[in-house]
């Protein structure tokens, strides 16, 4: 194998009541795709926020090509030669695609652009990655998932000797993953390093040639991935044994005389969904399956009223209701994890504590205010019962790790003890410990009787948690199966409209 | 750790700004008695500045919700005057003020109005009330300056209640209202929650809209008052300067008092000694007897001063100059 | 095969539907000038159009540097005090200390720059609030203003007589020097702002600090450069008001910083940064300049009922604006 | 076309609806216009009239440089401009009419020739200035300090801005009231408001304004003058500000083709214990 691209040592970096990283050696080699695994909060966004020069390591140095180097801000680091792609969307969504993907090295002549050239690489940086997008489009109204795809076009766009991707596929879907994939081998081959941050095993065993698994901020270990066994990486990830059998597969469909504790008769928006049927019941999971963009979120958009329907009515318990605002829906006993954290769910600035309890306070209104010693309670359980990584309830929200965030906002929704709740992509960007504890948590919500509304790319998730799957194509509902019938294939079948 | 407050620089600050005075002449502290009341400088930066703190206290509410009202001067020129008309007229000083009141509040729904429901800009929004409402208050009076003759009404501006002066101790009485009614009710949460993210605010079920124009109302209420004691305090409505500028003031309060302009978090206590501060550099500039043409230099030396000193990169050179207390 | 409209849209900066304000208020203008038309006799003319040109010309400059400004979610409050301050300088330096006008202006808007560029320094480096530091920089240019001399000071330089006579003749219009200074300064700030890297890194920024950050962009140059960049605008601007005016005055531009800025936040630029055009500054300077020009050809109007009138309209203006953007 | 500078205070208002009732009363088409204090809206007025083909324009000038390019317009385009309420400097003196004034300058001079009289040429001062830079303060802070050069007992001890209001003066005079004590002799204010303001100031620190403390103002607006007769100001030299007929006439006069005075004030006269009582009826301010 080739040299050592990338050498990190003694790496240490430290937040205020956080020990984010101590100690930690990272090596990576021309022409290697290394994964860098962990739990939630274990570091890997800071080893590469402190390798990029987001922020300074408060120990340790770092060697690119032999050179130590010491990158001050990403500018920097891009000179040098690193591409990075940053957990959460990074880009300026009031911009156009074409513009995302060039910021920064647009070509042109003395200092004025060229516009004609800046939409030609923008294309062939899409090209790359088979996506087909309008780059004159804003990016700000594109799904979570296509910003990503920008988001990696952009890293690809710069001849980098070390491309760094800090969870890319949280969002995306196998055919796009699959792409991607088949992107960083041939860069691989054409002697690139990449470091590959993801929590899905399969991707790691598919893609990697080698792993760094970190726990705690400290270094587990290097390893050949070929050499170490599923189970063994789990459980040099989770510092305990864990067994495939954790995870619960298939779920029985619930009788389905009973009355829906949540139907929807022809609810439809213009240009974002045809009118559709559906009906959760109490006691159930029912998936909602399809592409990007198939219009999953749209549909849950209108039954939480966050957009207004032009047609259709909603009904609960057998009431016609009236959902005309997200305050409405919550009133009703509903709830909604939406699928762009950032932009939707936290509240950057607020404390861990005040996220989690603003959706119950919200509900109860502004006068029966938890006592504090109510709310250190309630939030003391959910950071238990979810093991949210926190230094403190006061901590704010933005300083958590991704994973963490989303099991905070999970936590909002559960606090309010809604009767429906829709969960779209819960599971992003949550590592394997968390991803099954969600999962046993989505297992006990049904049987406390919630109806669960579960919106997720992953297939084999969707199959493991549902006991009946809505599938939408093309912005409307197209079939429904339910029980044993829920199996990947007939899935994919439905989803893509490909018949068996 | 807590994060350290940000209300001590504007503290230091004004600990400073005293002690010059202080240095300067002696006689700055002193308080004495005369004709039952307390009388000295203290006293007069506690009344003067009781306006600026009632606009600054409506004004952090409306910070902490992202936005910005630049109608607060207007809307004390519009109370001052509807006071004026109401008092000449001969009407009952309760309705007066009810009515100065209900003038703040319907200027405060106004903006909220834009603002919330509207979706305009605030800057713009409260922009037209602050063209349009000099010219209101202006409408109201005809043009005149009207002499008010009521010493009922006079009392609430430069009274004395037990020996301490009546307006700073309503503000006082109003700052600790307000902070209860947020702190002890989820108001105050939401307005952060609506100020830090509004989008997500308003997924998580909370009726974002309402708190911005609720904030924009409580804003135009405060400065209701304000009109109301800046008309008793010199005993007549002037239409044309009561207020003017004040919107600036206000603003600065709110902001070194470490209400970020951006919105979310907010500080009522640091408001208040925001307040304080500039009503102080103020009288020390008369104290120090700076030349009025050049008095605006001091004042911007001494933002750039507490600012500097709040922002984190300072704090961590001065935290540098102390060994570590604490172990990590 | 691409029509030949593609490919000519490709040579250009994206037009999104979130243009579509732009558009529209170019829409309204039009209306509001044709309205204006209608009651005014002799209000639809060349002259009149030019005029809207020529005496906006100073607000217009200060406005082009302001979008910059705006772009990157930052603020300046500085720019009328530093026309202010520019106007008084360079009348000084041409009359007490006889320096050629060229050479006043260089030190002029070295000053401006210079000013802006300290500014930013803080911003940036301090991650200051831009509306405190800037509100600090309104004082010392207000206050260096008023020092250098309180009075206004005339100049009698032959070169400022030949300026200010100059025009330019385009058909039967003559076009006088303001205006020509404002469209250079018009399109030059259009080019900068979306024909440059320069422009996209301050949309960037403006539209999300950190990303714009992680994406490798300078934001520490590209954010000191835009205040000084501004400062600069600004001094030009006082430049451009003492070749209009044939004299100095400290008190220039008094309150010019909020025309400015309600210029283009009307022309459709989100005061929060990230997202706005030049030309619907352009577009905010004509609409503010309509309202007055009809205002004076009215002439009928107290002082009181103007302020409402110019409050009204604005109000009509933003109203008809949300209308017709909220039915797409 | 009348370009008013503003409408700062109820001085500017009675100066510009005795211009409009003036013109009422005589069938003139008055074009109104309020600068709000701004040069440049002052001259876009101008320009508007020039545009509009007025007959003649009268311009209260907010300062005193700058008007040269407007007025040439105006010249060219042969409409006459009358300058009022203040003077203005040009190089060319045929820009413009007339002007008809009020002379800030003598009223500073006649503050303090009175103030000397009265207190013998003896006492210590403390000023409250109108808003920097302002004309009126500018002349007014002039003209006093001229006139009290010739009396060295007189001496201003200090001197800040109430900016022409209310709260300014009462909030300044409190201030000067702690910082010198009883040492105060005379109160010289720029305008009639601040010494009203700084009367209240005086009152609750438990002197007898007029009494301890002499005090002398400008402009003599209504309540002024019933200060003066209260024996609360001493007392308060007139800027009238109905300038209507004066300066139709001026018009009609240029118009016709009659030669006019070039430099023309306005007659202030100056209220005392003496003759404010029996003024008080008149003032129509
Ligand atoms: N800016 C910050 N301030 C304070 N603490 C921080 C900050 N950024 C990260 N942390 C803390 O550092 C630790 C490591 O976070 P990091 O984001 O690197 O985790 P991660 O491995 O990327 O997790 P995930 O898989 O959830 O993305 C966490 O405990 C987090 O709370
Ligand atoms: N091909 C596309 N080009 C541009 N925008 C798209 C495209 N597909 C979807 N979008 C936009 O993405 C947003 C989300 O779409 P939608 O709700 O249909 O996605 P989804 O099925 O929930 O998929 P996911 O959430 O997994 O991305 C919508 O605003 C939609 O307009
Ligand atoms: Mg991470
Ligand atoms: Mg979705």
């Amino acid at each position: 194998m080739c040299a050592e691209l990338l050498e990190l040592r003694g790496i240490g970096k430290a937040f205020p009541g956080v020990v984010a990283l101590a100690g930690v050696d990272f090596t990576v080699r021309a022409g290697e795709i290394h994964a860098l695994l962990g739990e939630n909060g274990a570091g890997k966004s800071t080893l590469i926020k402190v390798l990029t020069g987001v922020h300074p390591a408060d120990a340790g140095e770092i060697r690119l090509n032999g050179a130590v180097i010491r990158p001050g801000a990403p500018k920097e680091a891009e000179r040098l030669g690193v591409s990075t792609v940053y957990q959460e969307v990074n880009l300026v969504p009031s911009l156009s695609v074409a513009e995302n993907i060039t910021l920064g090295r647009q070509p042109g002549r003395f200092g004025f652009l060229n516009w004609r050239a800046i939409r030609r690489r923008a294309r062939a940086a899409l090209a790359r990655l088979e996506v087909e997008c309008d780059v004159d489009a804003e990016l700000g109204s594109l799904s979570v998932a296509r910003q990503q795809m920008v988001a990696i076009a952009r890293a690809l766009d710069t001849s980098a000797r070390l491309l760094v991707l800090d969870e890319p596929t949280a969002s995306l879907d196998e055919k796009e993953v699959a792409e991607l994939f088949g992107l960083m081998r041939k860069l691989r081959a054409e002697g690139m390093g990449i470091v590959f941050v993801t929590h899905f095993l399969d991707q790691v065993y598919t893609v990697s040639d080698r792993l760094t698994v970190l726990r705690n901020g400290q270094l587990v270990g290097e390893y050949v991935t070929a050499d170490l066994s599923r189970l063994e990486l789990v459980g040099k990830m989770l510092g305990r044994e864990v067994s495939d059998a954790d995870f619960t597969s298939h779920v029985a469909a619930p009788a389905a005389t009973m009355q829906p504790v949540l139907a929807a008769r022809g609810l439809g928006r213009r240009g974002a969904i045809a009118p559709v049927d559906l009906a959760l019941h109490a006691g159930e999971v029912a998936g909602l399956g399809g592409l990007l963009g198939s219009g999953r979120t749209e549909t849950a958009r209108l039954l939480f009223g966050i957009d207004a329907c032009d047609s259709g009515e909603i009904s609960l318990k057998g009431a016609t209701v009236r959902v005309a605002s997200p305050r409405d829906a919550v009133r009703l006993g509903l709830a909604f994890c939406s699928e762009d954290r950032k932009a939707e769910g936290i509240l950057p600035n607020l404390s861990v504590r005040e996220n989690l309890l603003v959706a119950l306070q919200g509900k109860r209104g502004a006068l029966r205010a938890l006592s504090p010693a109510e709310q250190v309670q309630l939030c003391e359980h959910y950071i238990k019962t979810l093991r949210i990584k926190t230094a403190d309830t006061e901590t704010p929200i933005k300083n958590l790790s991704g994973g963490n965030q989303q099991k905070v906002l999970l936590a909002r929704w559960l606090a309010t003890q809604p009767a429906v709740i829709i969960l779209d992509e819960p599971t992003r960007g949550i590592d394997i410990g968390a991803k099954q504890e969600i999962e046993q948590l989505i297992a006990k919500l049904r049987a406390d009787g919630l109806a669960v509304l579960f919106i997720s790319s992953e297939i084999d998730e969707v199959v493991r948690n549902c006991s009946r799957v809505l599938v939408l194509r093309e912005r409307r509902l197209t079939g429904e199966i339910a029980g044993a019938e829920i199996t990947s294939e007939r899935l994919m079948h439905l989803m893509a409209g490909t018949h068996e | 750790m807590k994060a350290k407050s940000p209300v001590i620089w504007p503290l230091l600050g004004l600990a400073a700004l005293v002690l010059l005075n202080a240095v300067h002449d002696l006689g700055f502290l002193k308080i004495t008695l005369l004709d039952g009341h307390l009388y000295g400088v203290p006293i007069d930066i506690l009344t003067q500045g009781s306006r600026t703190m009632l606009v600054a206290l409506g004004m952090t509410l409306v910070i902490a919700t992202g936005g910005v009202d630049l109608s607060v001067g207007s809307v004390v020129a519009i109370a001052g005057a509807v006071c004026a008309v109401l008092l000449q007229g001969g009407h009952s000083l309760a309705l007066t003020l009810a009515a100065a009141l209900g003038a703040g509040l319907l200027a405060g729904s106004a903006n909220g109005l834009l603002v919330a429901r509207l979706g305009v800009q605030p800057i713009v929004a409260t922009l037209i009330l602050m063209v349009a409402g000099r010219g209101l208050a202006q409408l109201i009076v005809d043009g005149q300056v009207i002499i008010i003759k009521s010493p009922a009404f006079e009392y609430l501006a430069n009274g004395f209640l037990l020996g301490l002066p009546v307006a700073p101790l309503l503000v006082v009485a109003l700052y600790l209202a307000t902070h209860l009614a947020l702190r002890r009710t989820a108001l105050g949460l939401f307005i952060e929650a609506v100020g830090d993210n509004e989008t997500a605010s308003r997924f998580a079920g909370l009726a974002a809209a309402r708190i911005k124009a609720l904030a924009y109302i409580f804003c135009g209420a405060g400065a209701g008052l304000a009109g109301v004691l800046a008309a008793a305090n010199i005993r007549a409505a002037d239409a044309y300067r009561a207020g003017e500028n004040m919107e600036l003031d206000a603003i600065f309060a709110v902001v070194v008092g470490g209400t970020a302009l951006t919105g979310g978090r907010f500080s009522i206590l640091g408001t208040a000694v925001g307040a304080l501060l500039i009503q102080t550099l103020t009288t020390t500039m008369y104290n120090l007897g700076v030349p009025p043409a050049i008095a605006p230099v001091p004042k911007a030396l001494l933002i750039i001063g507490v600012t500097l000193l709040q922002s984190d990169k300072i704090g961590r050179w001065l935290g540098g100059l102390w060994p570590k207390r604490e172990a990590a | 095969m691409k029509s030949a409209a593609t490919a000519r849209r490709d040579a250009g900066p994206p037009i999104f539907k979130r243009q579509l304000p732009l558009f529209v208020t170019a829409g309204i203008f039009v209306a509001l000038f044709l309205t204006a038309a209608h009651f005014y006799e002799g209000f639809f003319s060349a002259r009149v159009f030019i005029s809207l040109l020529s005496e906006n010309a100073f607000l217009g400059i200060a406005a082009v540097g302001m979008t910059l400004v705006i772009f990157s979610g930052g603020i300046d409050l500085s720019v009328g005090a530093v026309i202010g301050f520019t106007s008084i300088c360079t009348a000084t330096l041409i009359e007490k200390h006889q320096l050629a006008p060229e050479l006043a202006w260089t030190l002029a808007l070295a000053a401006g720059a210079g000013l802006g560029a300290g500014m930013g320094s803080l911003i940036h480096f301090f991650r200051l609030p831009p509306f405190l530091i800037t509100l600090a920089g309104m004082f010392l240019a207000r206050g260096a203003g008023f020092w250098i001399s309180t009075d206004s000071i005339g100049i009698n330089h032959a070169l400022y007589g030949k300026i200010s006579a100059y025009e330019w003749l385009f058909g039967t219009a003559a076009i006088p020097a303001g205006a020509l200074f404002l469209i250079t300064v018009l399109l030059a700030g259009y080019a900068v702002a979306h024909h440059t890297r320069f422009g996209r890194t301050l949309l960037a920024i403006g539209g999300n600090e950190q990303s714009a950050l992680l994406m490798g962009l300078p934001i520490g140059p590209a954010k000191i450069s835009v205040y000084a960049v501004n400062g600069f605008c600004a001094a030009l601007a006082g430049i451009v008001a003492t070749l209009y005016t044939g004299s100095g005055n400290p008190g220039m531009g008094l309150g010019l910083e909020l025309d400015a800025i309600a210029s283009v936040v009307i022309g459709g630029t989100l005061l929060t940064g990230g997202r706005g055009h030049m030309l619907g500054t352009l577009l905010g300077v004509l609409i503010f300049g309509t309202i007055q020009a009809a205002i004076l050809f009215d002439g009928r109007l107290s002082s009181w009922w103007m302020r409402i009138v110019v409050g009204a309209l604005l109000l009509v203006f933003i109203l008809l604006q949300r209308f017709f953007l909220r039915r797409k | 076309g009348f370009a008013q500078t503003g409408a700062e205070s109820a001085w500017r208002a009675a100066n510009s609806e005795s211009m409009k009732v003036e013109a009422a009363k005589r069938g003139i088409d008055l074009k109104f216009s309020d600068g709000q204090g701004k040069q440049e809206n002052q001259i876009r007025a101008l320009r508007s009239f020039i545009a509009q083909k007025v007959d003649a324009i009268v311009l209260a000038p907010l300062v005193e440089t700058g008007w040269d390019p407007v007025l040439r317009d105006a010249k060219r385009a042969g409409i006459p401009v009358i300058i009022t309420d203040r003077s203005i400097q040009t190089a060319d003196e045929s820009l413009y009419a007339c002007f008809i004034g009020s002379d800030f300058f003598a009223e500073g001079r006649m503050a303090a020739e009175w103030l000397a009289k009265k207190t013998g040429g003896k006492g210590r001062i403390v000023e409250l200035q109108g808003t920097p830079g302002s004309a009126p303060a500018n002349d007014r802070r002039k003209a006093f300090a001229e006139g009290i050069a010739k009396y060295p007992g007189l001496q201003v001890i200090d001197s800040q801005s109430g900016d022409f209001r209310r709260t300014g003066g009462k909030e300044v005079m409190e201030a000067f009231l702690k910082k010198h004590g009883k040492i105060i002799d005379i109160l010289y204010a720029h305008n009639d408001d601040m010494a009203l303001g700084a009367i209240q100031a005086i009152e609750e620190a438990g002197l007898k304004p007029g009494t301890d403390i002499v005090i002398v103002s400008i402009d003599a607006v209504r309540e002024g003058v019933q200060a003066v007769a209260d024996g609360k100001i001493n007392c308060t030299v007139e800027c009238n500000p109905l300038f209507g007929p004066k300066v139709y006439d001026t018009v009609a006069a240029v118009l016709a083709g009659k030669t006019v005075e070039r430099k023309s004030y306005n007659k202030d006269e100056l209220f005392d214990a003496t003759n404010s009582a029996a003024a008080l009826p008149k003032r129509q301010y």
